[in-house]
């Protein structure tokens, strides 16, 4: 499947998707409340994408994104996924009932960045202990113990 | 004298059917430092398997924020200690993609067979912990003498004995040891002479074989789903070997086979990785006469600037399939960094292949995904 | 011929001339339960470098070498260490049973010790049904096992306790056909009688193939009976930590490491009485040549030297195979090695009767 | 055939069993393959590679000079903040203001050894010794200067 071919598919089941090829794969950006039924298509429609490698978050100060890198086993054509959620109330609904590994992945996200999944059956930290405050990778987490600025 | 009713309450809190939790780890000799399972058995059976984490968690990806992109190379030596030289180099793509720095052909060689040279050791380092896991202590003591072979060859060319730091942006750190081709040969001839030890040992032995045979079954829908990768899916029928698929530095050059059973039980992941010695060593056979001679290290500037943007980079460590991701924002540092591990994936199955079967089950399946937990936690 | 013989009875009869026959008996028990404390202290000691050391060349090692010419003191420097050491009790463990059951593990072993026989005519008590009492009493261990492991409020330990319970209670069965496959060749229970019966060959040589088969049987029973690797589930170090002596330490643990190669000696010492002849020397038929050179070697070397080897065995069985698991452990008594010993047992029944083996 | 393969199972298991001892029973019998060190006994024939990176040390010539000219770049490269570098000012002969190495402050017990420092050296000041026998009771003794006292850049080193 070519670039363009991906476009038209995805267009036709999220309409307000925005791309991005400078990167080396295929950048979608969508809205989160659109992702989910989304990621169930490219799942079990005609993209087979089952393989999820990488489900992160970044944050860019203004907003938080998801990222979740998608590839399938059979064709090996990757694209990544993207969906901007608020810095205040980051909600997202989860796809862990999709890809089984997004499981513990969105934990980890959860207690680094805060986001919350909706729908997600064990959402606890995983590596945090559990009365840990604040969310370490956002940009403005400060420790001043155990962080030492050189 | 005493109370029994007390005792009972106080010794095993039983739960709801007769449940018993027990806490294996953070300190317990099957799990190889310092990861946690919950365990929650009726009997010997067990019936769910929960893995606390961050017992070692040191925060790496927010290391890495405010490190430069030469210095942040050294530190993902740390994560999976075991193929550490792997995970520099899937750094060092990272910044070679990003920036197009050109690496000279020397480079590329001995980067392979190093990388090879780690997998080996990594691989015969877990093949004696797993066999001490199932109670055969002896292999252990065999699998290191060879594994010290590896570790002097890596001293002697990279300085260090397991977080070799020897790969740089462009490049590697200095030139190879005088000494290293006949060290390698020399490890070679061992190893290929040792290898019946452990069928003699360990592969035939009818004990072992009733351990792994048939215990912690994963098929090749849930190895995909779990993300799993490495030996752990490929002994699940899942080709997802990154040397063959998106072939990086010469492994489009040489000759090896993807080992792929079909099984997906504990014996099949043991069985891959013995052949993925093999594999290995086949590798650095071809490799090992043909270093081509010029420049150990490329052309690079003396400050590297990743341009604004995405980047992504797989490796195959010994464990799997290891990615990097970068945000950069143009500057000398990475505004986000992740390490996609592969023992995290690796571990997430670890409740659905061993709930259901015995505690001696446990110790086969968890060695055979082997877990390295600082890799886990990162 | 140097003799211990001789050493008894000089000492019954000087006991019996000083003193009332009451008083001498009371001496002599006092003196046969010293010396065997002694051999019990001694024996440990030696057993344990002995399986240090065994286990370190297997493993291509040197093994404990820095306490003592070759590190023979070692394990006195452990000894003493673990004589200083603390012996914690668990906060909320039943504090009787846990002090006890290290004790009532010892105590199995030391009465095992009586009807052996460590030399030409030197023999705690020769009791006519020796074979019997050994099988009754060296099943008792498995309840200071239970013992220590309930009582040390510690889930591991009652894991690994429970463990034992169902191996040693299983393997009992072939271990006992195995003995009685022995008894049925001689025709009597008493010890002495069956090393007598075994003055012109050893049973192992006599008895053909279901001898031998009775030999492998008991081997695998007896490492199975006293908790040893490849069948060592009730410590399992891999999955329970310890197993049943998770929690002892100090003194209370050594009394446990003790009793675990004391077990190991007194079953390696009737498994060479039954099948070596005990302290019998090797004797051929008729070679009456051969059988006077061989009666040159003191009794006790022969008795000691037959049971070191197949201590080895032991600790060889251990340095080379995995574990079992626990379904697999009673797999094996219960499809294979109980059918066997039962149809073997049926073979030299009819050997015995019709009188085929020498 | 249910007995043949009850007697077959029995076989195999036994042979593949008695093959893994008669491994270890190789090795018990062969004492040469013994591989352990003696290791404080044998410190004196001890080979240890001389690219193996123990710690961060600066060489001196035979009248106390070194070629550290206090430019930084290790301080720069060190990703823990392990080499700190005070420099001073020093007036030559002719009144030239010039820079040198005050102190140059290594703190052992944070170094990783990965050798960045070293690469980024521009004149080759300092370098990785093959020792790995660090310990102290003390831990302040971690921290180290590696220039000597009274030592003084070499002649002609820019």
């Amino acid at each position: 499947m070519t670039n363009e071919e991906i476009k038209e598919y995805i267009s036709s089941l999220a309409p307000a998707a925005t791309y991005d090829e400078t990167g080396e794969w295929l950048n979608i950006l969508v809205e989160p409340t659109a992702l989910k039924p989304l990621m169930a298509n490219l799942r079990t429609g005609k993209m087979q994408m089952n393989y999820l490698f990488c489900v992160t978050c970044v944050d860019f100060k203004t907003h938080l994104t998801m990222v979740y890198h998608l590839s399938a086993t059979t064709h090996r054509q990757s694209i990544v996924i993207k969906a901007n959620v608020n810095r205040d109330t980051p909600v997202i609904e989860t796809v862990c009932d999709i890809w089984r590994t997004a499981e513990f992945l969105e934990r980890e996200v959860f207690e680094m960045f805060g986001v919350q999944f909706t729908n997600h059956p064990d959402l606890r930290k995983l590596i945090l202990e559990d009365d840990f405050k604040g969310f370490p990778l956002r940009k403005d987490f400060e420790d001043p113990i155990n962080m030492i600025k050189l | 004298m005493y109370n029994q009713t007390e005792i009972i309450k106080d010794t095993s809190e039983l739960g709801a059917d007769g449940e018993l939790v027990i806490n294996m780890g953070p300190q317990h000799p099957a799990t190889h430092g310092v990861l946690h399972l919950v365990v929650t058995l009726n009997g010997e059976t067990i019936k769910k398997i929960e893995p606390h984490l961050g017992f070692i968690h040191r925060s790496i990806e927010k290391m890495c924020e405010s490190l430069t992109y030469r210095q942040f190379i050294y530190v993902t030596s740390r994560m999976d200690y075991l193929s550490s030289h792997i995970n520099n180099l899937g750094c060092a793509l990272l910044v070679e993609k990003g920036m197009q720095i050109e690496v000279p052909e020397r480079a590329k060689y001995i980067r392979v067979i190093l990388s090879e040279l780690t997998r080996i050791a990594s691989h015969e380092l877990w093949l004696g912990a797993m066999a001490m896991d199932l109670g055969a202590f002896t292999p252990f003591f065999y699998a290191f003498r060879e594994r010290e072979m590896i570790t002097d060859i890596m001293e002697d060319t990279c300085g260090a004995r397991l977080t070799m730091n020897y790969i740089v942006p462009g490049g590697l750190m200095y030139d190879l040891h005088p000494d290293f081709q006949k060290k390698v040969k020399a490890f070679i001839t061992q190893f290929k002479s040792k290898v019946t030890e452990y069928e003699d040992l360990v592969t035939n032995n009818i004990i072992f074989q009733s351990r792994t045979k048939g215990v912690g079954i994963l098929s090749a829908e849930d190895a995909i789903s779990y993300g799993c990768t490495g030996p752990v899916a490929r002994a699940s029928g899942v080709s997802c070997d990154i040397r063959k698929i998106y072939p990086y530095e010469v492994y489009d050059k040489v000759e090896f086979d993807e080992v792929i059973e079909t099984a997906g039980d504990s014996f099949a992941r043991y069985i891959v990785r013995v052949k993925e010695m093999n594999q290995s060593i086949r590798i650095i056979e071809q490799l090992i006469d043909n270093i081509p001679e010029g420049d150990f290290v490329g052309k690079t500037k003396n400050v590297l600037k990743l341009p604004k943007g995405e980047f992504y980079s797989r490796v195959e460590t010994a464990r799997g399939e290891f990615g990097v991701y970068v945000v950069s924002e143009g500057g000398t540092t990475p505004h986000r960094i992740k390490f996609r591990s592969p023992g995290f994936s690796n571990l997430s199955v670890l409740n659905h292949i061993a709930a259901g079967g015995m505690i001696g089950d446990l110790m086969a399946s968890m060695g055979t995904l082997d877990l390295v937990i600082p890799d886990i936690d990162r | 011929m140097f003799s211990l013989e001789g050493i008894t009875t000089s000492v019954q009869d000087w006991l019996f001339m000083k003193f009332n026959p009451t008083m001498a008996l009371a001496m002599e028990c006092v003196i046969v339960i010293l010396l065997s404390i002694s051999l019990f202290a001694i024996l440990g000691l030696i057993l344990v470098l002995m399986e240090r050391k065994v286990a370190a060349h297997i493993q291509i090692r040197l093994g404990p070498n820095r306490v003592g010419p070759g590190g023979m003191f070692q394990t006195v420097a452990d000894t003493l260490k673990l004589i200083m050491k603390e012996g914690l009790v668990p906060d909320k463990a039943d504090k009787f049973l846990f002090n006890l059951a290290p004790f009532v593990v010892m105590m199995v072993g030391m009465l095992l010790l009586a009807p052996i026989a460590f030399a030409k005519n030197f023999q705690i008590w020769d009791i006519n049904i020796g074979v019997l009492y050994i099988s009754a009493v060296s099943s008792l261990s498995v309840i200071g096992i239970l013992m220590a492991g309930w009582a040390s409020n510690n889930k591991y330990s009652l894991l690994g306790a429970m463990r034992s319970g169902a191996q040693i209670v299983s393997y009992e069965l072939s271990a006992g056909f195995a003995v009685l496959t022995i008894v049925v060749l001689t025709g009597s229970l008493q010890l002495s009688e069956i090393v007598k019966a075994q003055e012109n060959g050893w049973w192992i040589f006599k008895g053909h193939i279901p001898a031998l088969i009775a030999f492998v049987l008991y081997i695998i029973a007896v490492t199975a009976e006293t908790n040893r690797a490849p069948f060592d589930l009730a410590e399992a170090e891999s999955e329970l930590t310890a197993g049943f002596h998770t929690e002892y330490s100090g003194m209370r643990f050594a009394l446990f490491f003790l009793a675990e190669y004391i077990n190991i000696f007194i079953v390696c010492a009737i498994g060479a009485t039954l099948f070596f002849g005990g302290w019998m020397p090797l004797h051929i038929g008729n070679w009456e040549a051969f059988n006077h050179i061989m009666d040159y070697i003191p009794s006790s070397v022969w008795f000691m030297g037959k049971t070191f080897f197949l201590i080895f065995l032991i600790m060889w069985f251990r340095w080379t195979f995995p574990r079992l698991r626990v379904d697999q452990l009673l797999n094996l008594e219960w499809k294979y090695l109980l059918p066997i010993s039962l149809f073997n047992l049926l073979l030299v029944a009819i050997i015995a009767i019709l009188g085929w083996h020498f | 055939m249910f007995l043949k393969d009850y007697i077959s199972d029995v076989v195999n298991g036994v042979s593949s069993l008695l093959k893994g001892m008669r491994k270890t029973g190789y090795y018990f019998t062969h004492p040469k393959e013994i591989i352990t060190e003696q290791y404080p006994d044998n410190r004196a024939t001890l080979l240890l590679s001389e690219r193996f990176k123990g710690e961060v040390v600066m060489p001196h010539d035979a009248n106390n000079e070194h070629t550290c000219t206090g430019c930084t770049a290790c301080e720069l490269a060190c990703p823990n903040g392990t080499i700190k570098v005070v420099t001073k000012f020093e007036v030559s002969p002719e009144g030239k203001k010039k820079k040198a190495i005050d102190t140059l402050v290594y703190r052992l017990e944070l170094c990783t050894m990965c050798n960045l420092c070293i690469v980024a050296c521009p004149s080759d000041a300092i370098k990785m010794a093959p020792n790995f026998e660090h310990s102290v009771f003390d831990r302040t003794k971690l921290t180290k200067v590696l220039n000597q006292p009274g030592s003084k850049i070499r002649e002609g080193i820019e």
